[in-house]
């Protein structure tokens, strides 16, 4: 994979200034692309409802896909965080459902709820971080494991069946996701603050640079004094902090937990990371690319539902080639060949 | 250039042209690194290519060997043009580069970069041991003890670099060009290098060598070319020339004085202590002191560990035993980050594997080590920008683009960069290993210098060399190592060579440290 | 004029029955454009509960239905963003799987779950005579598989009929298949086997085919995949009945909906299909060898 | 993941030669850890039908697998592999159900079907390289893409619904999953088959050699006139290749394939890849490793099903944890720490 980036180093200055502008935008003009296919789809698409409620969607895989991309840059690989949504979501709704008889169905017992969440989140990402690092075990293999664990400790609390929030409980809960500030969802605010303190973090901080430098080379990292065990740790609690964010608004939406939630987000997720322009291998990440990415494959998915001419069987296979296309015109090597 | 033209009339003659560069410009995107550089490499012949860091010396040596191609001009081979769309190519024609940078993969063992991309076969399987036999040979040839199905990864980098030699060698190059082979060689292998290099001229291979090293030109070469910002700016015969000459050619200037004037203190006080260090089959019981203002040379054959004693002491070996002491006071280093907070800091020797990001630019890769001293909370870069700028100054860097990739930069320029980054902490013990590798003469001074004003400053000094002259030039003490012991302890008149030679092959006979006055 | 527009969600064909619930529900599509030229049907599929939950926001906002036709991926999850549906004014009809709260949905077409259990319970427990050794192969851990399995244990409680154990073969033939080698490595002696569903009863028959152990005992599935339905009305010792579970539940449930557009007539109320019992004597009334379920 | 490779280089020399050979036993002595718990747990685990079965299940995953060492030691990684199962399965059923009424039920029909599965197998693995090669887009994008599209084409052809395979030429197909040649059951034999010319291929040739120089530093392959693109390309084409040969095994088996055939196959095939020792940023493979990973996870499944110990609802938990030891133990790093 890694091939991308070194092929185009020799060619990168040749084309000068404006190449390297372009790849940054890329994810944006192919994000472009997508809606003016959504509008010519159908006119509604650009209606304010439509737009809401795709940005308000892309929040979930957003979020935690700016999570992610600490992960990635840092060179390692989460493929946990969707069981990890779904065993938070599972615990949120058991504890908030026993408070209900202490504390009543108040904002109280939302809190504790979304108390219980960060904790969780930290602590799940402490667990694939320090087993990964102190065990010296492949991420891939930890939270494939971990993967299995919370997934499994959600059907067991949820005894095969569904995990449901005390209906006085999701009234009150239910604006943080249903309801909006200046017209503005709650969902995409805080996306849109994770991102911004992603970005922050990520670009601006002696925490985020380390990142970089130790998913780029990790001998060069601890010789350069960096706690590269820590700092690798960091990643994985920052991504479970961000699985227990996106868990506080959707537990509000859906109100119940179950086996089935959350499947395949990992690789949604990750996918969102890479579409944006983070090498999979580690040592370069860009949190906008992410959240763009994350917006276009909510878009994707909602395009598909903007027309019946194509059978839903095929659904799979759109998306397949959109995302190769979209990617293939971003990453703007077809340009370069053109104007050879 | 005429007398290029001389020997290209007669082609029989021992002395031909085989292969000449004609007017290569080269550029990298907006900014132009040759202009109009023309060379002839004759059968027969060591031609020596001198030039500053970044003078475009491992560029013309790139396009001669078909791994860059040129912006404008031509390449002739045997009289005809030839166009090398790529170094397979240029390898068919029996061209081998010898790059500057170390070009083997770390995961495979030495045999199978030996023979990689052109692996012998039985049949359609690999004839490995065939390929073992040979690689065997050719590491005999070199006189390197290394295993053959030793991962490269667990090498040291001399022996990185005799591997990567066993590698052109075994290719029978016509045209053999070596980017600073030697510059992490120490002296017995550029013995045997240059006995190769021998045999191969007498076998009419058209050889081209660059170095920095100026007796090591003078030892090989006939003749030389001298490239100063990307200019040629002559060819002559190396015999015309003094090692001075060369430098004032490549510099432009007069270097007035290589070494600093130095005035060892012997009663400063104690710095750093190290008492009884081991290193599990590495180092054995090495005891020493530094004072304040002192720079202690460690000198010692490869392997001696004198690399893995220092990596020890400051955190990055497991030590199996021994103390530290700062000042007379016990400290714990037990990872780089308590080294940094005693006010030690170290410089590694494998700039590529452990010094710099080389996918980054230089900005991330200057203050990567002093990171907090650009703030705790957010990184200040207009801070990172302006020591940016005073380390471009003070260390003379040289970079085309300064936001191009560490990795494009000049080999010394990538160097300067690396002791830049380790200075930016400021320490107060500076433990460098190899400082100098791949820097041009001028720049070296310079860095003299520039250690000679930190122990004036009272900062003190480890420095670990394979360069004899460093050593002797700059060290106020010389601590010799063998076998994983410090065998002796050379001060004043007991620096010499044949000292030193005498401790690092162990014939000293001495178990513990002995001091020589 | 403005045709009316009937949107349908439902899963997505990841496994045999929703395969064929996606065959029926786009066979119910061609029928009901085809004979109400002012209808419009719009058949979407979902990969999970917050995939279909963003189904039914698009089917309001953008493609603007007046009917809705949904069979929930789960029933919990998808109450809320149901009953928004039905806030914005729509006719809603839910199939198989009923919502949370009651009084949502305008027409209820049910499937019954825990019928289907206590159908194959009881016709086990006749069969054995009270007395015997079964295994068991659950579906996907969800509350389909849990109601339709405490219903079956119920309904054998009080005989002889022991558990040997059951394991979890996710409504797939290839689980099903695997997890039968492993039951019949480990107990020399099984009476019969409730698949709960025809995939996982196909890869258990093959399984007991190798074994050289159809004699041995005998499998009840359900849903009326047309290969089980086959074996039934061919008489297989193996597979002696079938418990449908028809997918063929959301056609019904589509047509009721465009029957209400269509004629104005007031439909609404429950609709429960039984867990019919198919035998050797019934079973072609069952059979569509063009159905691909 | 790198630094577990780094980490050891420093203490590797000093622990000596035994340390390495422990290295690549490793893998096997995991295997034997777990068919001591195995048979702890149920005497019938050790009965020849149940090893039969073991080993037969192993086959489909571990032949996968096999291909999927080539493609990430060379630094490649391919998610399409399960749904191209599905895919190929399904174009083998409609087609071979297609020529029972020309051809007949006999050996020709299923000969026809086997030599389409190995074409459509190349050509999908060729789709797979070439386009990440010469698109220059991560191959994690490109197989994400193809992952759907063939999953959507299998869906298509299968109505949604179930394909299902002729039953007279079931009969004749049968033996190849069924059968056995002196006892041993034919999935294991060409799975045995498969990983020796994997292992041939992958250690013994100049090929071999080349994807372990491409996936250990790109740039020096390229020097050293190794052609990269083809190379990548050609590890995809293994993959795709050994996808076809798992499923002319697997179709006789069932006779059926719809959408739900081989999903998440790929995950497993990656995991068994890097229980045995590959390593996943490339430069790293072992076939033997991949062979006894493949193993291990089809045993820890079996073990499972042979114990009502633990509730069904843990399954995977129990399952992820084994995978996380299994592979610390197998690293061998407890032990240096001991030691000390
Ligand atoms: N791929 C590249 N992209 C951009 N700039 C490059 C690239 N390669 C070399 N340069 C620039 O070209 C100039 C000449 O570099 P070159 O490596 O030829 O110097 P050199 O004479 O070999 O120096 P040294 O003695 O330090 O090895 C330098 O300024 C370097 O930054
Ligand atoms: N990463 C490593 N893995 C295994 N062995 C190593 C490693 N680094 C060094 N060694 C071995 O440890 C011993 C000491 O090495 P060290 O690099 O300290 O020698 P040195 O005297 O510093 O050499 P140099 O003169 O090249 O600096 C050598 O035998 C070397 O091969
Ligand atoms: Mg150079
Ligand atoms: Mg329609």
């Amino acid at each position: 994979m890694s091939s991308v980036e070194r092929n185009e180093a020799p060619t990168k200055k040749t084309s000068g200034g404006f190449s390297i502008d372009f790849k940054a935008l890329g994810p944006f003009l192919a994000l472009v692309g997508l809606f003016v296919l959504g509008t010519a789809i159908n006119d509604a698409f650009l209606s304010g409802g439509n737009l809401s409620n795709i940005f308000t969607r892309a929040a979930f895989i957003g979020i935690i896909a700016v999570g992610a991309t600490f992960v990635i840059t840092a060179g390692g690989i989460d493929l946990s965080v969707g069981s990890m949504a779904a065993f938070i979501s599972g615990a949120m709704i058991v504890v908030m459902n026993g408070l209900v008889e202490t504390l009543g169905a108040g904002v109280e017992t939302v809190l504790l709820g979304v108390v219980l969440s960060v904790i969780l989140g930290i602590g799940a990402g402490a667990i694939n971080g320090l087993v990964s690092t102190k065990g010296k075990i492949e991420a891939f293999i930890v939270t494939l494991g971990t993967m299995g664990i919370y997934r499994s400790l959600v059907t067991y609390m949820a005894d095969g069946g569904t995990l449901s929030l005390d209906f006085d409980i999701r009234g009150v809960y239910r604006p943080i996701y249903y309801g909006d500030i200046l017209g503005i969802p709650i969902p995409v605010l805080v996306f849109f603050a994770v991102a911004v303190a992603g970005y922050v973090l990520l670009n601006m901080t002696p925490f985020g640079r380390k990142c970089f430098a130790i998913g780029s080379n990790e001998q060069v990292a601890r010789y350069s004094a960096i706690h590269v065990d820590r700092i690798k740790t960091l990643t994985y609690v920052i991504q479970g902090l961000c699985v227990s964010i996106a868990t506080i608004i959707y537990v509000p939406r859906l109100g119940s937990a179950s086996s089935s939630t959350g499947v395949l987000w990992e690789l949604e997720a990750i996918a969102a990371v890479i579409i944006g322009g983070t090498m999979l291998k580690g040592g370069y990440g860009r949190i906008w690319g992410t959240v763009v990415g994350a917006i276009m494959l909510t878009t994707i998915g909602n395009i598909l539902n903007l027309t019946d001419a194509i059978s839903n069987y095929l659904n799979g296979a759109v998306q397949g080639l959109i995302i190769i296309v979209a990617v293939f015109l971003q990453r703007g090597d077809w340009r370069r060949k053109k104007s050879k | 250039m005429t007398d290029a033209a001389v020997h290209a009339v007669d082609p029989d003659q021992e002395g031909r042209v085989r292969l000449s560069g004609r007017q290569i410009c080269k550029s990298f995107g907006s900014a132009q690194v040759l202009f109009d550089v023309s060379i002839d490499l004759h059968a027969g012949e060591v031609h020596a290519l001198l030039g500053e860091n970044g003078a475009g010396k491992s560029t013309l040596v790139k396009i001669l060997s078909g791994y860059h191609q040129p912006t404008s001009g031509e390449l002739i081979l045997d009289q005809a043009p030839v166009s090398f769309v790529d170094s397979e190519v240029g390898e068919g024609h029996g061209v081998i580069l010898i790059h500057q940078e170390l070009n083997l993969a770390e995961q495979l063992t030495v045999e199978e970069n030996i023979f990689l991309g052109r692996e012998i076969k039985r049949g359609w399987f690999l004839d490995k041991a065939t390929m073992r036999a040979q690689a065997q040979e050719l590491l005999d040839q070199l006189q390197c003890d290394v295993d053959p199905r030793a991962r490269i990864r667990d090498l040291a980098v001399s022996d990185r670099q005799m591997v990567e030699i066993a590698k052109a060698l075994s290719k029978k190059a016509d045209i053999l060009i070596l980017d600073e082979p030697t510059a992490v060689l120490t002296g017995r292998e550029v013995e045997i290098l240059f006995d190769q290099i021998r045999r191969l001229r007498e076998q009419g291979v058209a050889i081209l060598y660059i170095s920095h090293k100026l007796d090591e030109i003078k030892a090989i070469a006939d003749r030389v070319t001298v490239l100063r910002d990307g200019r040629h700016i002559t060819t002559e015969t190396v015999a015309e020339l003094e090692k001075d000459d060369m430098a004032r050619l490549m510099v432009g200037r007069d270097i007035k004085q290589m070494f600093p004037d130095r005035v060892p203190d012997h009663s400063a006080e104690i710095v750093l202590s190290v008492r009884d260090v081991c290193v599990d089959g590495q180092v054995r019981d090495a005891s020493f002191d530094l004072r304040r203002g002192e720079v202690l040379g460690f000198a010692g054959i490869v392997g001696a560990g004198r690399t893995a004693l220092m990596e020890a002491i400051i955190g990055l070996r497991e030590r199996s035993s021994g103390r530290i002491e700062r000042n007379g006071a016990p400290v714990k280093i037990n990872s780089l980050q308590d080294a940094k907070k005693c006010g030690i800091a170290y410089l590694t020797k494998d700039r590529k594997g452990s010094g710099l990001l080389l996918n980054m630019d230089m900005r991330p890769n200057l203050t990567l080590l002093a990171l907090e001293k650009f703030g705790r909370v957010f990184i200040d870069r207009k801070a990172e920008e302006a020591a940016l700028e005073t380390a471009i100054e003070a260390f003379d860097i040289r970079a085309a683009d300064r936001k191009s990739k560490v990795g494009d930069f000049s080999g010394g320029n990538q160097q300067k960069l690396l002791l830049a980054k380790v200075m930016e902490t400021d320490p107060d013990i500076v433990i460098i290993d190899e400082p100098t590798r791949g820097i041009d003469i001028g720049t070296k001074s310079e860095i003299y210098h520039f250690i000679g004003d930190l122990t004036d400053r009272g900062k003190s000094v480890i420095l670990l060399s394979s360069e004899m002259p460093e050593m002797l030039g700059l060290s106020d003490r010389i601590a010799v190592m063998a076998g994983g012991r410090i065998t002796g302890i050379l001060m004043g008149d007991g620096r010499n060579e044949h000292e030193i030679m005498r401790h690092a092959t162990g014939i000293s006979g001495k178990q513990g440290a002995s001091v020589h006055e | 004029q403005e045709k009316i527009k009937i949107g349908v969600s439902i899963p997505a064909a990841t496994h045999g029955w929703a395969g064929g619930l996606n065959w029926h529900a786009e066979q119910a599509e061609k029928r009901i454009e085809a004979t109400y030229p002012n209808i419009d049907v719009i058949v979407v599929s979902a990969n999970g509960a917050t995939e279909q939950a963003n189904d039914l926001e698009d089917l309001v906002s953008v493609q603007n239905i007046d009917a809705l036709v949904v069979l929930p991926f789960e029933s919990d999850p998808l109450t809320v963003p149901v009953q928004q549906v039905k806030e914005a004014g729509k006719f809603v009809t839910v199939v198989d799987r009923g919502l949370s709260l009651p009084g949502i949905e305008d027409v209820y077409v049910a499937g019954n779950n825990p019928e289907l259990g206590r159908v194959s319970g009881e016709y086990i427990r006749k069969r054995l005579d009270d007395e015997g050794k079964i295994v068991i192969l659950r579906g996907i851990p969800t509350t389909v598989d849990t109601e339709r399995v405490d219903a079956f244990i119920e309904s054998i409680e009080g005989s002889n009929i022991e558990v040997l154990d059951m394991k979890h073969a996710n409504w797939n033939r290839d689980d099903g298949y695997e997890v039968m080698q492993d039951f019949l490595s480990r107990f020399p002696k099984i009476d019969a086997v409730w698949a709960q569903d025809d995939d996982i009863a196909l890869g258990v028959i093959e399984a007991v085919k190798q074994a050289d152990r159809t004699d041995e005992m005998f499998i009840v599935g359900g849903a009326g995949m047309k290969d089980i339905i086959k074996r039934v009305m061919d008489g297989d010792k193996l597979t002696p009945i079938d418990v449908l579970y028809p997918p063929a539940m959301i056609a019904t449930a589509m047509e009721l909906t465009a029957l209400k557009f269509a004629s104005g007539v007031p439909v609404e109320g429950r609709y429960i299909l039984g867990a019919t019992v198919v035998t050797e004597e019934n079973a072609k009334n069952f059979y569509f060898p063009d159905s691909p379920f």
